[in-house]
């Protein structure tokens, strides 16, 4: 793989490097605050396409419970800002808790009156979530499809919750705070210029820190893993600590997307917590390259820029073209847009790395190899 | 303050460009435009914003269609103020999050003037930071629980309390005091049921039961199951959608009989009736201001033109269409409102037209359902609820209809909150506090 | 003395029992061989050793401790090292980088996340890649290489743990004979240095390093001794009869 | 909210009445994932579109009865006949090449799900459409604290039809020799001489026409809109992988599942349920992710 400058480390850096500075000066092209806003949206989904790409594409863990941590914080954010709006004396609960008959603030959204705990809450809670749900999984040795569909089924059920558990959440109607986050005095209006770049100094930081991490010897570990679990074990290392700490890194990368989400849009609803969005994001990553974190932040941009812009053209045909995309990026490109790209640039490089994907495929592979032998 | 943050900003992210740029803002709003809304000449731009595509779009595309209907109307009648309205049509695909950034390229990039658009209190409340923030103006065009007080928000479908008044009344005089209510399970059905409630207790009615289905759900048998053992007079009904349908599918094949225990709904119009079959529908009650079967000049013309416009393509009206109809003609009275007191139409802002909104009346002559006009307080709208009947053919025979006009209250059942006024909720406590979601 | 100690271990699936009674040790330094018709237990024996499957009854003594209640990892952390039968290498990482992986002491996720180096150049990990044979193939991707490459690979990752203990699940497996020759001269030049128990079928390779030879029949133990011994073994005849033989 | 509101308390009779109204559910959810039980269970394919193919058969029952005017019972066969069309374009097109890689099936099906939905969609319109129930399934069975519609009935007979016509089929016939064969190792079985491939086509056509059949009665008890799908596939998923991807486990698995949500919808409410249900479930995936009847499944 020598010859290939996709490979070359240095390269990628100076390209994860140069993609983030132009994402951080685009609001000299862009002054338009809704145009503004609309990037931040695609940094927030970016942000969660990396925490798939992380997850998956790196560690092999196909989770479909991304918007459980997403969801979970954007909910922390929320109620923070619901409760920078509320008032300790004239007016100390939201009004959609009347309702639902009640007249104190409920015990899980008292500790939001102070807004640092709040944040600590925000971020903390869906990462400490997934350690949790992590430790459930991937101790009992859950792998492949049953991870899937666990998450698939974790999500259905933080949904459920949501939806039900109207006194606290609103339900259905979700929690719109009617101001802006107020943080040290300032009020962060989500159509500036500031909300935008505290999006992307969100993406960048956490997407640079999660490409570093994936270089160290810890990444390279994880990778070992995804590829061969058993293998991994046998030579002592503990897969479960591993899967573990990926799948809350993971984790907390989605809540950040979710802070980042309720800081821009002002607005929570259980739909954060749906099955279907849970499963865009994984395959907006999917598009762009599950392997490559950059890849997932294109695939981001590329889908949802589309459907905002050609989505209002073509109406009508745009989910079947939409969905005719997926099921072809899945046939032919299973590395996505990133996989086109290393293709392309090993034939310039003058040798071409025959593409293997099978390693996805865990308990199957492995049934062939010894029915083979 | 402005330069400090702004240069520890410019060392943290991005240098020296920011200067270049001369960004102004940071963490506050872009300056207001300087630009006018209106500008003379040109034509006033409105937005559409509901969904086209996706599962709402079985509702909300008819609420587009009347909107464009009306600007058509409106347009060939002279426009507002001699001015052409130009709607800026958007699609919101169902999506929750779409509503909210569709509704930000509205206000901010478009620039329109007022929105219509909405049909679930989900995508209201999307909608509803940014229209605040930016002193917009959204109608939203259908039934509403209330309980908010904003200024920003016109109303023109009925209240809570305005559904109840009349229906829960007759219900009980005509089929007993017990009832079981069953409801989608959400904010508006619980509210709708609190003022239901409220209104049994004046007539000596009874709650036998309430239950609440999630939306979208399609099993009823659980609930039946207990609606058999409670044997109430009648189920009042607040399911909506596909799972309204389902109700009335499994009530028929469960053997209950329409004579002897029928749904009161608040939810079951022209367009579920016939999606569900006519056997299912026949002999349930609805309330609601306005059928199509109504039998007067306005609404003959409204039905047959609209039904006639290359508009009309779904076959009936309803009142959802009809609220949503009325509200673009409350904005145009608006505007021209507006116009009358600032003088200059570039001077004219949403909030103004909000503003000058109160008792802005839409009369006989153009609104289906006979005047109405808009509460100078609370900005919902004051109308005559009726009870229709649903008939073999899906369609509803008016059998009765409210004598008086009925006014709307958001805060009906919360009368310890406040009242809202034009100016925000007046809490007990004497403050007044804008913006209440 | 033993460095590796099985005592009436029993693996019993079900109904179905795998190895009964079965009592075995290795000495420090030694290299044995373990043979046995299909389903006599050899593979369950290294799957019980490495903590894969739990045995039913029975201790397993490593260095002198009881090891049956370890994770497989804390088993492989003793410095038990093992060859799956069917090759098992991280196909998407690069030869390099897999027995970088191997090589690593480190075992802590939080400790890897601050290490970046690579050890290639280290004396020992210098070696092995020389003993294996890999040294043109470090930079492909492992999934790429041939069978026997792909064998030796695995080889290489399990030496590169450093363990005191190597279980070889048939090393020389679908390799030609030119591999097979190869891989008994890896072997025979560990000998001494490490202690080694080869699973095997092929004769001509179990002649070319074995020292003693332990025969297992129905999951129990039929016979142990050196080659000649084993050779003249009636029982062990009977057993193979109709098959090959033991030549 | 108070504690009283939100739980029912007990009382006998309605608790058995909802013991029986969980036989119904069962026979909903059985149908719904047994389709997804042989696509799944013969060839690792994770189709998220198989919602779709119940939506598909409700809107071809919608078809056949009310714009040709075929009687409901014979648009069942006729369902099932035109879901396996559909199933056997679709295993060609896009399922065959991605054998052996079951987590991307799963995307490339959700793809297909997202197509399948619009097209219905432009081609029907979005508003709810109506099938008939015909009118000798006009009957309740009443006695006692037993409350039984016709057309919940016939559902659940026709579940133990479906079930046992499969069963038949599997255990019974050579052909379902061969799928088990292939199920359990499709090497083995090619090697005397089953062609994996055509077993894998008709088990794909077989599962789809299935969810034919479950369409057409779903039509019938419930509503017909284009995104009715996406309301069954996790439940089916689940009973599939609670069941351990094996016919009678399904079973099993469906009547548990299906009891446990009408005991909790009475004791609390639906969506709450759900919620309990999906824990419960995720936890037990976790106890025992090879499901309830599967062997313990062995490793390498």
């Amino acid at each position: 793989m020598n010859g290939n400058i996709y490979h070359n480390r240095k390269a990628q850096w100076a390209i994860y490097l140069a993609a983030f500075a132009a994402l951080a000066l685009l609001p000299i092209f862009f002054d338009s605050p809704f145009t503004l806003n609309l990037l931040a949206r695609y940094c927030v989904f970016a942000l969660l396409a990396v925490s798939v790409s992380l997850v998956w594409g790196y560690a092999g863990i196909l989770s479909l419970g991304q918007a459980i941590a997403f969801g979970l914080a954007a909910y922390g954010m929320a109620m923070t800002m619901q409760m920078q709006y509320q008032d300790p004396v004239s007016d100390p609960i939201p009004s959609f808790m009347l309702t639902n008959e009640l007249e104190t603030l409920p015990l899980v959204w008292a500790p939001f009156w102070s807004t640092p705990i709040g944040l600590i809450l925000t971020f903390g809670v869906p990462t400490v979530f997934f350690i949790v749900f992590g430790i459930l999984m991937f101790q009992a040795r859950v792998a492949g499809v049953f991870v899937a569909i666990m998450t698939l089924a974790m999500t259905a059920a933080w949904y459920s919750m949501a939806y039900d558990m109207q006194p606290f959440t609103a339900g259905f109607n979700g929690i719109s705070p009617p101001l802006p986050f107020q943080i040290f005095g300032t009020e962060v209006d989500p159509y500036s210029a500031g909300a935008y770049w505290v999006c992307v100094a969100f993406l960048a930081v956490l997407t640079l820190g999660a490409k570093f991490l994936m270089q160290t010897k810890f990444g390279l570990i994880v990778q070992a893993i995804r590829d061969d679990a058993e293998r991994a074990r046998f030579l002592g290392y503990n897969v479960a600590y591993y899967q573990v700490v990926v799948f809350a890194l993971s984790g907390f990368l989605a809540a950040s997307a979710g802070f980042c989400w309720v800081l821009i849009v002002q607005y929570v609803s259980p739909t954060s917590l749906e099955i279907v969005f849970s499963i865009s994001i994984v395959i907006w990553a999917a598009v762009g390259g599950r392997t490559s974190l950059l890849g997932a932040i294109i695939g981001a941009f590329l889908v949802n820029g589309m459907q905002s812009f050609v989505g209002d053209e073509l109406q009508q045909v745009w989910m079947l073209i939409l969905g005719a995309i997926f099921i072809g990026v899945v046939l032919f490109l299973p590395r996505g847009l990133a996989g086109f790209f290393e293709l392309v640039l090993g034939l310039f490089s003058g040798r071409r790395e025959p593409q293997k994907s099978d390693w996805n495929t865990g308990r199957t592979s492995a049934v062939t190899k010894e029915s083979a032998e | 303050m402005k330069v400090s943050r702004r240069t520890l900003l410019k060392g943290a992210i991005s240098g020296a460009t920011v200067a270049a740029v001369g960004a102004p803002h940071f963490f506050i709003p872009n300056p207001a435009f300087a630009a006018p809304w209106i500008e003379k000449g040109g034509k006033i731009k409105v937005g559409v914003l509901f969904s086209q595509t996706g599962n709402l779009a079985v509702v909300e595309n008819d609420s587009t269609q009347v909107v464009l209907y009306a600007i058509d109307e409106i347009n060939a009648n002279g426009g507002v103020a001699g001015m052409q309205v130009e709607p800026v049509v958007v699609d919101a695909k169902s999506d929750i999050k779409v509503y909210s950034e569709k509704i930000s390229q509205l206000i901010l990039r478009d620039r329109v003037i007022s929105t219509f658009g909405g049909y679930t209190s989900a995508s209201r409340r999307a909608v509803a930071p940014i229209v605040m923030a930016r002193d917009h103006l959204f109608y939203y065009p259908t039934c509403y629980e209330g309980r908010e007080c904003t200024q920003n928000i016109i109303n023109t479908g009925p209240l809570a309390n305005q559904h109840s008044q009349d229906l829960i009344p007759f219900m009980v005089e005509n089929f007993g005091p017990k009832v079981y209510l069953i409801g989608s399970n959400y904010i508006w059905p619980k509210e709708s049921n609190k003022n239901a409630k409220v209104w049994l207790e004046r007539v000596g009615g009874e709650v036998v039961g309430e239950d609440y289905v999630p939306l979208g759900g399609s099993e009823f048998t659980p609930i039946f199951n207990k609606v058999r053992q409670q044997q109430p007079s009648f189920i009042f009904s607040t399911v909506v959608g596909d799972s309204d349908i389902a109700l009335h599918k499994q009530y028929l094949q469960e053997g209950f009989k329409v004579d002897k225990m029928p749904i009161a709904s608040l939810t079951t119009g022209e367009i579920e009736t016939r999606a569900m079959g006519a056997e299912a529908g026949a002999g349930h009650f609805l309330s609601a201001p306005y059928f199509q079967t109504m039998e007067n000049p306005t609404n003959q013309r409204f039905v047959e033109g609209y039904l006639a416009s290359k508009y009309g393509g779904g076959g009936v009206t309803h009142y959802n269409m009809e609220e949503t109809y009325l509200s673009v003609y409350v904005w145009k009275h608006g505007v021209e409102k507006a116009l009358a007191t600032a003088g200059d139409i570039e001077e004219v802002t949403p909030r103004m037209i909000r503003d000058v909104s109160g008792n802005i009346e839409v009369g006989d002559d153009i609104s289906p359902e006979g005047r109405v006009w808009i509460d100078p307080d609370n900005f919902n709208i004051w109308l005559k609820p009726k009870i229709g009947q649903c008939q073999s053919d899906g369609q509803f025979k008016v059998i009765k209809a409210a004598d008086e006009h009925v006014g709307p209250d958001p805060m009906s059942i919360y009368p310890e909150r406040g009242v809202c006024k034009a100016d925000g909720l007046h809490q007990p406590d004497g403050t007044v506090k804008t913006s209440v979601l | 003395m033993s460095l590796l100690e099985l005592k009436d271990v029993t693996k019993v699936y079900n109904d179905y029992v795998a190895v009964e009674n079965f009592n075995f040790s290795v000495t420090d330094g030694e290299l044995r061989c373990l043979l046995g018709p299909n389903g006599a237990g050899k593979t369950t024996c290294i799957d019980l050793i490495t903590g894969r499957q739990r045995l039913t009854s029975g201790a397993i003594l490593f260095a002198g401790d009881d090891i049956c209640r370890l994770p497989e990892q804390s088993i492989a952390r003793l410095g038990i090292g093992r060859k799956f039968q069917v090759p098992a290498i991280f196909k998407e990482l690069t030869v390099e980088d897999n027995l970088e992986v191997a090589f690593s002491r480190k075992k802590d996720p939080f400790a890897n996340m601050m290490t970046l180096h690579r050890s290639y150049g280290q004396k020992r990990y210098d070696e092995i890649v020389e003993l294996v044979g890999l040294k043109d193939r470090l930079s492909s991707q492992a999934g790429l290489l041939s069978h026997g490459e792909t064998q030796w690979l695995e080889i290489g990752m399990v030496l590169m743990q450093d363990p005191r203990l190597l279980l070889m699940d048939e090393p020389t497996a679908g390799m030609t004979e030119q591999e097979t020759m190869k891989t008994s001269e890896i072997f025979n030049s560990l000998k001494g240095s490490h202690t080694l128990v080869v699973v095997e079928h092929d004769m001509s390779f179990v002649r070319e390093i074995a020292d003693i030879i332990t025969v297992m029949h129905m999951g129990t133990m039929l016979a142990e001794g050196t080659l000649e011994e084993i050779g003249n073994d009636p029982r062990v005849k009977e057993v193979y009869l109709g098959s090959e033989g033991l030549g | 909210m108070s504690v009283n509101d939100f739980w029912t308390p007990f009382a006998l009779l309605p608790f058995l009445n909802a013991l029986i109204i969980g036989i119904s559910l069962i026979s909903i959810w059985l149908i719904a994932a047994l389709g997804l039980t042989i696509i799944y269970g013969t060839m690792g394919v994770i189709n998220m579109a198989h919602g779709e193919f119940i939506m598909l058969g409700a809107y071809s029952t919608y078809v056949l009865q009310t714009l040709i005017g075929i009687p409901f019972l014979l648009c069942l066969p006729l369902s099932f006949l035109i879901l396996a069309a559909i199933g056997w374009v679709i295993e060609r097109g896009v399922i065959r090449t991605l054998y052996r890689r079951p987590l991307d099936t799963l995307l490339a099906t959700w793809g297909l799900s997202l197509i399948l939905v619009q097209g219905v969609r432009l081609i029907f319109g979005g508003e709810p459409q109506y099938v008939g129930v015909p009118s000798w399934l006009n009957f309740q069975i009443q006695a006692d604290f037993i409350h039984l519609s016709g057309l919940r009935l016939f559902i659940i007979v026709m579940a133990i039809v479906m079930v046992a016509v499969t069963w038949f089929l599997l255990y019974r016939t050579t052909l379902g020799i061969c799928v088990r064969a292939v199920m359990q190792d499709k090497e083995m079985a090619a090697s005397f001489g089953i062609d994996a491939n055509r077993i894998y086509s008709l088990t794909f056509c077989y599962g789809a026409g299935l969810a034919g059949v479950a369409g057409s009665m779903f039509g019938a008890l419930k509503t017909l809109f284009p995104d009715m799908g996406g309301g069954y596939i996790v439940e089916a998923f689940l009973v599939v992988v609670v069941g351990g991807v094996q016919l009678a486990g399904s079973v099993l698995s469906a009547s548990l599942l299906g009891e446990l949500n009408s005991i909790f919808s009475y004791f609390t409410n639906d969506t709450f349920a759900r919620f309990v249900l999906f824990t419960l479930v995720v936890v037990f995936l976790r106890i025992r992710p090879q499901g309830l009847l599967a062997e313990k499944m062995t490793r390498r």
